[in-house]
């Protein structure tokens, strides 16, 4: 992985919004990793991540995109290989600071995950609520944010209640909220209308602009091209980089 | 759109009022308030709960009844008296109390005249066959102390030394059959209260796991987006210790008005050592027990289930 | 790919082994076989049907020995004679044996002997105190057929009539406290029963409307891709059927266990009417019913609830 | 709504294929829709599809297409206005004949709602089951298009182990399986890549070659111009028809 242009940051950088000095965000080296006895889904990955940088993650439907993005937010661990995540070898980490990693780490899972018990508005705040931020700290923060992704009339609606564009709206939403240092998104517009879909790639550029690191999986090639930013391409388990 | 701050936790009331309606009414968690599954919880948690604690008073009331009954019959003696020729019957019967006055740990000793024998008998003789020409004889009623019970060995050869046929009787061959009736009743309560336990232990147990695999979607996700274990499980003891208390207090309710029906059905007499029914009024506390223990089973089980479940995770 | 045949439904087999093996072993359908809800779903039928049967049994057996008990009681009479100065012992007793010879629905009558007195009353004179100078009356015990049972009134005055001092006794007394205790003893097995009966039922169809909300998005697509109401609720009610089925035999097989144990265990005398413990052998078939209640309660709930949620769904 | 070159069937229409000799296959009359006490989210729509037609259905996320697909496939009821699916006015129709009209249509739900404890395989051969079919009768044919769709290596797999576009497909397969008279298909491209994409397409312009309408509600512009079919617009509630 190389830097390309301005977002993409370089492999050293010494932005101080960063809690670890490190020079990447993200690395693996030669994983590997299958489900059970099954074949491996993804073969000697290697790659490195630097802070602030952006880049999307693409490949054909079954590739390994989902795969790889849960190896990075801590949901499956590799089969073989080494990750390490802010500088840290994730294999070793003790158990009890995983959770300090994730609040680092926004996700936009695929299948949205939102708790269908809760409004939209906590759904979103979830995040927040879990670092024991008080609800006044935050109440004018995540309106804001509702009110940009469009769900400002729906703030109070479960999610059963919300359509698929607005679900997978909130389920970014609840990404972004914490403003967190790494930001993966797994096809975050596959339910969106192109407009809105350029919508969310500026809040996912702004967010980039404030440091943050941008990892998005999709199948949007106007995505991709809108961005102009480098390309991890998964095919075959296998990962090249273009841009 | 202006945001009144109405979503502002409600339940934010301090104070003791506010301590039993949190732990009874759902405070805003990141848990589901009892839906489908939840509401099923609490009402079979309630159900077992309605049972353990109709078991449980019953037991308690029979336990209670047998034990005092058997310190009344263990500390009861009689003397009999057998008319004799060599002595007269109130010289024997003086005999006899001066020695039973002189032995500490003798409560009362009180001879039977001939009302109480009347009665005694009066069952198996047929009526006015008991007459005064009956040569029954002397029977005197002994309370013992149980705390501090005589030397029962040397009190018969005393009684049997000091009146020619006097004679300690301790009731051994009634006593042993109707203690070993008494200590069978009350095992026999004990063991069902053991095996309704044991039951709603395990359906507590089991609807909470099952409770639970509806929350794991909500569990996971909150693992996910970096809740820490601790504050995960707590979210979901709270839950289920809502769940729990809800259930057990219906529960709990139900089986104190059962019990006072029955008491005010008039049927309060004493059927053999079955007191039916009815709970001895300083009893009904205890009865508290069940809804807690219901709940803790409920908590721990959530507690260890989730802390697995967390555990599989990574 | 070479696709085998191999996803032919293993139960094709045929016959009442293969129809048995349906029951109870979940058969491909279209609901998810025993998931986390199916498990604990079976497992608080278990539990339950084990407290059912329990009560069951107890509650038949007590309600069976109080029968017999008070037919029996019913069924005895005894004739007292008093000693008279006008008619000697022999002659009173064969003058009332006469009568009672010749009295229809009369089964037995038999003189107790001086054993018999003496174990009547020992317990209460004290050991060697009823010597053959005390002058007891003669008593006759009557056993009459309750089928068909005598005139009672007209015994009395027969009895009466025929020898001075001859006096039926109907044991009235006793009679109605005994029966009074049997009859509650028996009310209260019966109560319990109904009790625990009733929360049976509400465990079983709560658990299975629980058990059923998991499968809620299973019947909304079948019922959207155009399966006929008739069909979901077949597959469902199986399904339940097999859960219920599947939780009842376990809950009888381990009360069965609890009653062998408990029979085996040799406190099997009988302490006032509670048989300890042990079901008689002709009643164990009847607990056959407690799986089958609850499996039919399963069914209906998962029935009726399923039709309702289709009625909701256009 | 009118005919617009070969795949939008004219009004009249004679083809044998079709269980009713009716002119319209579906026929919306000011239907307008809320949910509870809500706003109107569908507000006096007309229109009608012939037999046979292809048609897409666009509009920005949260503008109803799926609140109207639900009114098509018999899942919800409008709150006001007429609908006639088949002939039939469907505000009277007895329910037990509902079971019958459903069978003749062929769904790909949004969220997909795949029965996660059936085999992709079983997923798929459900709509033939229900209909009563042997299992003899289509296997074949439920692997050929297994085949067809890429998930020939995934058909024991279940729904919970498969890739967000693997459902997807699973999901259109059992839509298609039965060659329903009328396909509605809401978003069924979202998850999967262009190439795939256009595989789909070419699946739902056959299946309309033998005679199935078919409406797609869809954000993806490229799909909407590869098939060159006519567009129904919703906005605001509002219906227009292009092309
Ligand atoms: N839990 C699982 N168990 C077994 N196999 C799985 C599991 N999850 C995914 N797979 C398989 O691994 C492969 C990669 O899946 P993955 O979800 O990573 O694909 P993807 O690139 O995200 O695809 P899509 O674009 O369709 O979402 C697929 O063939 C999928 O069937
Ligand atoms: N069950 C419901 N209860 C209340 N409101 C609902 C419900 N379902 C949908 N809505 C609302 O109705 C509006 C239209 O929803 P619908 O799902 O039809 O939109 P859509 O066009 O399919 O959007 P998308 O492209 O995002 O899927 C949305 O604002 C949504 O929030
Ligand atoms: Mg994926
Ligand atoms: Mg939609």
């Amino acid at each position: 992985m190389h830097q390309n242009g301005k977002r993409c940051g370089g492999g050293r950088d010494e932005l101080g919004f960063f809690h670890d000095s490190v020079a990447f965000m993200i690395r693996f080296e030669n994983v590997g990793m299958r489900y059970g006895m099954g074949p491996e889904v993804l073969r000697d990955v290697s790659f490195h991540l630097a802070p602030g940088s952006f880049h999307f993650l693409t490949g054909p439907s079954g590739a390994g995109k989902t795969s790889l993005l849960k190896l990075m937010f801590l949901a499956s661990r590799p089969s073989r290989g080494l990750i390490t995540m802010f500088g840290r070898d994730i294999a070793t980490l003790p158990h009890h600071e995983l959770p300090a990693i994730r609040r680092r780490i926004g996700v936009v899972f695929q299948e949205f995950r939102l708790l269908d018990h809760l409004t939209t508005y906590e759904n979103v705040a979830l995040p927040l609520k879990i670092q024991g931020r008080t609800e006044d700290s935050y109440r004018d923060d995540v309106h804001e944010l509702l009110h940009w992704v469009g769900l400002g009339e729906r703030m109070k609606a479960r999610p059963p209640t919300l359509s698929g564009g607005e679900k997978q709206r909130a389920a970014i939403a609840r990404a972004v909220v914490g403003q967190p240092d790494l930001l993966l998104a797994d096809e975050p517009t596959g339910n969106v209308d192109p407009e809105m879909g350029q919508r969310l790639l500026r809040l996912f550029v702004e967010l980039n602009r404030l440091g943050t690191s941008v990892l998005i999986a999709t199948h949007d090639h106007a995505l991709v091209e809108a961005a102009g930013a480098p390309e991890l391409m998964l095919h075959n388990g296998g990962l090249s980089v273009r841009g | 759109m202006a945001e009144k701050p109405e979503n502002l936790d409600p339940m934010e009331r301090r104070g003791l009022s506010g301590l039993l309606a949190s732990l009874l009414v759902e405070t805003r968690s990141v848990m589901p308030a009892a839906g489908a599954t939840g509401v099923s919880l609490v009402l079979v948690i309630a159900a077992m709960c309605f049972l353990a604690s109709l078991t449980f008073g019953a037991a308690l009331s029979v336990g209670r009844a047998a034990d005092s009954w058997t310190s009344e019959l263990a500390g009861a003696l009689t003397v009999e008296i057998k008319p004799s020729p060599d002595m007269d019957k109130d010289s024997q019967l003086d005999a006899v109390m001066s020695v039973l006055a002189k032995t500490p740990g003798i409560k009362t000793a009180r001879p039977l005249d001939q009302e109480d024998m009347r009665a005694l008998l009066e069952p198996w003789l047929g009526q006015g066959n008991v007459t005064d020409d009956l040569p029954l004889p002397t029977l005197i009623a002994v309370e013992i102390d149980m705390q501090s019970p005589p030397d029962m060995a040397g009190l018969a050869f005393q009684i049997a030394a000091s009146a020619p046929g006097a004679l300690l009787d301790t009731h051994r061959q009634w006593q042993a059959q109707l203690l070993q009736a008494a200590r069978t009743v009350a095992w026999l309560a004990y063991g069902v209260l053991a095996i309704v336990a044991a039951t709603t232990i395990a359906i507590v147990t089991f609807a909470t796991r099952a409770g639970l695999s509806a929350n794991r979607e909500v569990v996971e996700v909150l693992h996910l987006i970096g809740a820490k274990d601790r504050f995960i499980a707590r979210e979901v003891q709270r839950h289920f210790l809502h769940l729990g208390l809800r259930g057990g207090l219906i529960g709990l309710a139900l089986s104190a008005l059962t019990f006072l029906a029955a008491g005010f059905s008039g049927q309060s007499e004493s059927l053999f050592l079955v007191p039916v029914w009815g709970l001895p009024a300083e009893l009904y506390p205890w009865l508290l027990l069940v809804p807690l223990a219901a709940s803790l089973v409920a908590v721990l089980t959530a507690r260890v289930t989730v802390f697995r479940t967390l555990e599989q995770m990574l």
